[in-house]
């Protein structure tokens, strides 16, 4: 019998050239200090998430996006106010730069009774559409063509928007991927992918996921731009959403992006990601997102340790009184199970899960 | 008024809608240009332009998730499966994002997909299917299904017009064989009620779509043997309308469910055992249910005959269930 | 011989199968290094090798077509699906190719898609489905879904070794809370065959999977208001074991249908159905369901709680059916 | 509002460098006379068909491979025995060439007992093992993740074999065709796909469908060979076939072929095609390839008029005793609708809708 030869595509994880030097930017130090402040506020947030977890007040899973935060921040904060995104479980660092409080993500994960969905869903799934937040689905792809949708609206009602939302190297994989991307490009609708190619997902390495180097190849397959960055530069991954965005916004239809990166913890807390080869973890340590960041910051003068230790320190006084919210908020009603499963009403999202 | 087919009133419902709400636009395949694989959309892309009558590639799923998305925004799309058997490629969509999005974080998905179902037209196991019983497990979702030109018309504005996602449920072999005059006005059917088509006193029979028909001319064969029967249409399938189920087996204590769908699974085993639970104390008689076999759609007409319910076929379980 | 766990069980049934019929092999996400999602796959990767335990792409579509093309070919594939609910983006594939294959041209599809199912951990609505009733309209198609260790590696055995498409559906909940010894042998159990998992008097509780417990836990505690609860665990949902179901109703004349499904739509209410129409003479009061209400899953335990039947609720159904 | 502007990537259906000339190859006389045979034939019977059509004896739609033949004849044609290929509605040339007999197409069309079916399923819709066949079903896309499955098998037993199916330009948007090339890419089976561009799907012309020009550019998304040939070639498109083959028997994974051709009829019988622009239909008129393939004959001294015309009125003769045999077949008996939901042993098709 022939034998497998899944392995012999090249690297486990493909990397683009990553040097510490990060991309050029025209962002001002103000703006730059923001992508900081984001980053550093998903990780402490993450970092509050995984104490309450080893606590026992998380219900179910809980995800992290460790190494990852400059995916999420750069290209949210790419984005203008009248933008909608759809983030995944593992875009925290979205859903902050668009304004979603601790506290509610906090709670979401504790199943409490104040969460956006009042416990009806779990951890980052939750939306607002008058915030620009759709909640996606667990079933990875799904929320690409409905995205598109999202994107064909605005463009409908005249509102100037560009809708935007993720998928991991193994979402690739999904017949949704094909159908919404293809659907998007036809249309010629605003709309942004940002692929996280962290070379993982769950335990699966991006060789046995497909049979390509970089998933940015299947832009072309759309007759869409697509573009590789290196998704540990926060200023890259700005920098490259931002032209998506403009292009979009201008009526230049959809754009891949595909940001690499590299995913530190296991899939979810519970996993301890043993089948990683201990280098991978090393290589990419070298590479953290935030603490490239901060040496960009600080070598270029744009920033002094001082006052980078002060937004630390703001954030992890704010969080307290995040957590503590959250912890305070009591379970949900029993009653509540029974309510919302229709509208009444159409109408934008009340992020309350019906139950307002 | 003229009388008008089946096909013509959901023409006439869509395009009402359209001229009546600017929110409301259809994605589709070859409904633009070709007016649609049975010519429902005819003269649309004319009146209402391509931002409005979206031809589609081939992709159910990404046609349905589209339309959740639009709808979010707060349109109303209206996506045509052009047969709805194909509707089997977005049950993702439909199952796990359009349906329980309301409950998980209050924010409606006004859209409808709908398209040609049923058989009795010799497509095969493809394109024959009744979708209802697929979708009715699925909390969140309304399903429709229209027996006559009326509440065809008047059953889609308001599936149009609801908050919530539908899926609407045409009867191909209704399309151009059914016709009636069509009230003036919008004539909105509001979702969730049932249709009391025939009145009688013996027997119900509870039936949508083009079993409806089956019904009611058994009903007139029947009434030679001094049986009345009552024919109770569903119309809606979900939810049901459960108050006008009961009603008709309290008055009558006599029923069968008559749909074309095969028997397991059905969504007549959800309308008997809704009888059994609710209105036990008034049966004199097993609720029967009068369905397809468990077997795909066969192809040839001496197949199909033999797997579809039909007038005789229905006589003979009346008879039956009369004696009891 | 030691007792063992749920998960175990259905570990071993998957290894004694892939040692004893080369034809098997394994399709699924994380199957191979990790061993599956709940480590049922763990060290099968080590023993069979990359070409029969394959760790597939986020493709449950092309998992399961990929599995039907084996299957044509006279493989034995089983699938994996990392939790049972993403089984809907493959809804096609099951329902469309799998299911009616040997119907339409006599080409048997004998593949196993099984997969963790049911709620009861707080995994909300898309980890915690219980699929059934989304499949038993579909012709062609087995069902199976275990209660005990003893049951699930005989039915999972016999599904691997039967020639048509199996949906096997595991709970979850029971992975590692239900241990038993296992007999000796292969300990084969048939596919459609319900078992009477307690033998009593006044009243019948039908039943499968995770709800099993919950009935014979609540028969236990209503012994001491002298109330004798049959309990029948379907295993099989498709086929439906309609003997043993008629049976255990003329027994009892009474009986809950007791599962883990949202009510419209459930696989209840074709067992419900079946009884009201062919045990109607037996009958003695109403054919009650007690099932979840229709909205999806939700999340926090608060919620899931009143969302779940449990004991204390089908004490209290069964006492009110019993004074009917 | 903004314009929808899917019609402006190019004509509506891009065309390649087609001449007159053949493509070059090393196939001898008789097999090239092979080829004439099989696409002569494919002709004749839709021309047959047609005609019972006509007659009010086909039993639902009718679909035609006209102008196509060279596509579906050709690709069949480099397979060996013991591969399996999944023929589409449109690919009753393939099915030809696999030793199908007109009577049992004919048969299944006019829903008689005798057909392979038993009257249970349409058209082409049936399968046979035991000759390389597998049915498709009607939802387009599906049956590539099964043959994927035929050749993942193949591998498994040791035969040796390919897989191969077609796909149209309409059913490269669906979630299957990107899920069922990936499988087949990354686990490196054995397996062709032959993408029909016939530049129409029903009425949606390609630029609806995708925003590229050709479908060959998709093979870059799964790391694996595309080629785009001249579907009106019958010698390009077995060349192309028989190499995509023999890579994938060598162990060289799949390969998508792209076959630009037309389709010169509407969608099915009923349908006049009205949509379709009247110059498309005079340009590929001259294209067409049996016609061409004649020339090729002609000219190059493989053939003379008389044979041509003796194996035409071969093929006449013979398809008189198919179509007369089809008639005389009954319709199928009713209680065979119940029989056969459930196969009692697991085996190769009997191709008798489990009826045998
Ligand atoms: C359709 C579908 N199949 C399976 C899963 C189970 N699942 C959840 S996350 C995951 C891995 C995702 O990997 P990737 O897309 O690379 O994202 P990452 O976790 O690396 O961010 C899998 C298999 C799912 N959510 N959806
Ligand atoms: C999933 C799915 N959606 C819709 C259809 C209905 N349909 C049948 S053929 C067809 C057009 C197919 O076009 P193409 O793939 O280009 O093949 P061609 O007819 O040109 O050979 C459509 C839309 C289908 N069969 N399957
Ligand atoms: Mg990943
Ligand atoms: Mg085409």
């Amino acid at each position: 019998m022939a034998k497998l030869s899944s392995k012999s595509w090249g690297p486990l994880h493909p990397q683009t050239e990553q040097t510490d030097k990060l991309a050029r930017t025209e962002l001002p130090r103000e703006r730059q200090l923001d992508l900081y402040r984001f980053m550093k506020l998903t990780r402490m947030v993450e970092g509050r998430l995984g104490n309450l977890y080893r606590q026992g007040k998380v219900v179910g899973g809980l995800y992290s996006s460790l190494g990852q935060e400059a995916t999420s921040v750069g290209s949210a904060y790419a984005l203008d106010p009248q933008d909608v995104v759809g983030p995944l479980i593992r875009n925290l660092g979205t859903m902050l730069v668009r304004g979603v409080q601790p506290r509610e993500v906090m709670m979401q994960y504790m199943a409490k009774s104040d969460s956006p969905t009042g416990g009806k869903d779990a951890n980052t799934h939750f939306g607002d559409i008058s915030r620009g937040l759709v909640a996606p689905i667990s079933m990875l792809g799904a929320v690409i063509p409905v995205m598109a949708g999202v994107a064909l609206a605005g463009r409908k009602l005249g509102k100037d928007l560009v809708a935007m939302t993720y998928i991991g190297d193994g979402g690739t994989s999904t017949g949704d991927f094909h159908e919404g991307l293809n659907l998007a490009a036809v249309l010629n609708v605003p709309f942004v992918l940002v692929a996280e190619h962290n070379g993982w997902a769950y335990s699966t390495p991006t060789s046995k996921q497909m049979r390509i180097q970089n998933i940015a190849t299947r832009a072309a397959a759309y007759g869409i731009p697509g573009e590789t960055v290196d998704g540990n530069d926060v200023l890259a991954v700005y920098e490259a959403t931002r032209r998506a965005v403009e292009r979009a916004r201008r009526g230049g239809g959809p754009s891949l992006i595909e940001a690499k990166t590299f995913r530190m913890k296991g899939h979810a807390e519970h996993d301890d990601a043993g089948y990683v080869p201990a280098e991978q973890f090393e290589v990419w340590k070298k590479k953290d997102p935030i603490e490239r960041f901060e040496r960009h910051l600080l070598g270029n003068g744009l920033a002094t340790e001082e006052e980078l230790r002060a937004i630390t320190a703001d954030i992890d006084s704010r969080l307290n009184a995040e957590v503590d919210f959250a912890l305070a908020s009591p379970m949900p009603p029993p009653e509540r199970a029974f309510e919302g499963v229709y509208a009444e009403d159409a109408g934008t999202g009340n992020g309350k899960g019906g139950v307002v | 008024m003229a009388v008008v087919t089946y096909l013509e009133a959901i023409r006439q419902a869509l395009w009402e809608e359209m001229e009546q709400d600017e929110r409301v636009f259809m994605l589709g395949q070859d409904i633009g240009t070709y007016g649609g694989a049975f010519r429902v959309t005819s003269g649309f892309l004319e009146r209402f332009g391509p931002e409005r009558i979206i031809d589609t590639p081939i992709s159910e799923s990404a046609m349905v998730g589209c339309a959740i998305g639009a709808s979010m925004m707060g349109l109303r799309p209206v996506v045509e499966m052009q047969f709805i058997d194909f509707i089997a490629c977005s049950f993702n969509q439909m199952v796990n994002f359009a349906a329980p999005n309301h409950y998980r974080w209050g924010q409606s998905v006004p859209i409808v997909v709908r398209g040609p179902s049923g058989g009795n037209v010799h497509g095969s196991a493809f394109h024959s299917q009744n979708p209802e019983a697929f979708f009715h497990h699925a909390p969140g979702l309304k399903i429709v299904s229209p027996a006559t030109p009326a509440d065809a018309r008047g059953l889609l504005k308001a599936a149009i017009r609801d908050p919530n996602p539908v899926l609407f449920c045409e009867h191909k072999y209704l399309y151009r064989r059914i016709k009636e005059e069509l009230p003036a006005g919008d004539g909105l059917v509001p979702i969730g009620k049932a249709r009391l088509a025939r009145e009688g006193r013996h027997l119900s029979v509870i039936t949508w779509g083009a079993m409806l028909h089956v019904a009611l001319e058994a009903a007139g064969r029947l009434e030679a043997d001094g049986i009345d029967l009552e024919v109770l249409d569903l119309r809606t399938i979900k939810p049901l309308d459960q108050e006008a189920i009961l009603a008709t087996v309290r008055k009558t204590s006599r029923v069968i469910v008559l749909t074309e769908e095969q028997l397991t699974g059905s969504v007549a085993g959800e309308v008997a055992s809704r009888i059994s639970e609710h209105a036990f104390p008034w049966l004199d008689g097993p609720v029967v249910r009068l369905c397809c076999p468990d077997t795909p759609v066969p192809f040839s007409p001496t197949l199909e005959e033999a797997y579809l319910p039909n007038v005789d076929k229905l006589v003979a379980k009346v008879r039956e269930l009369a004696s009891y």
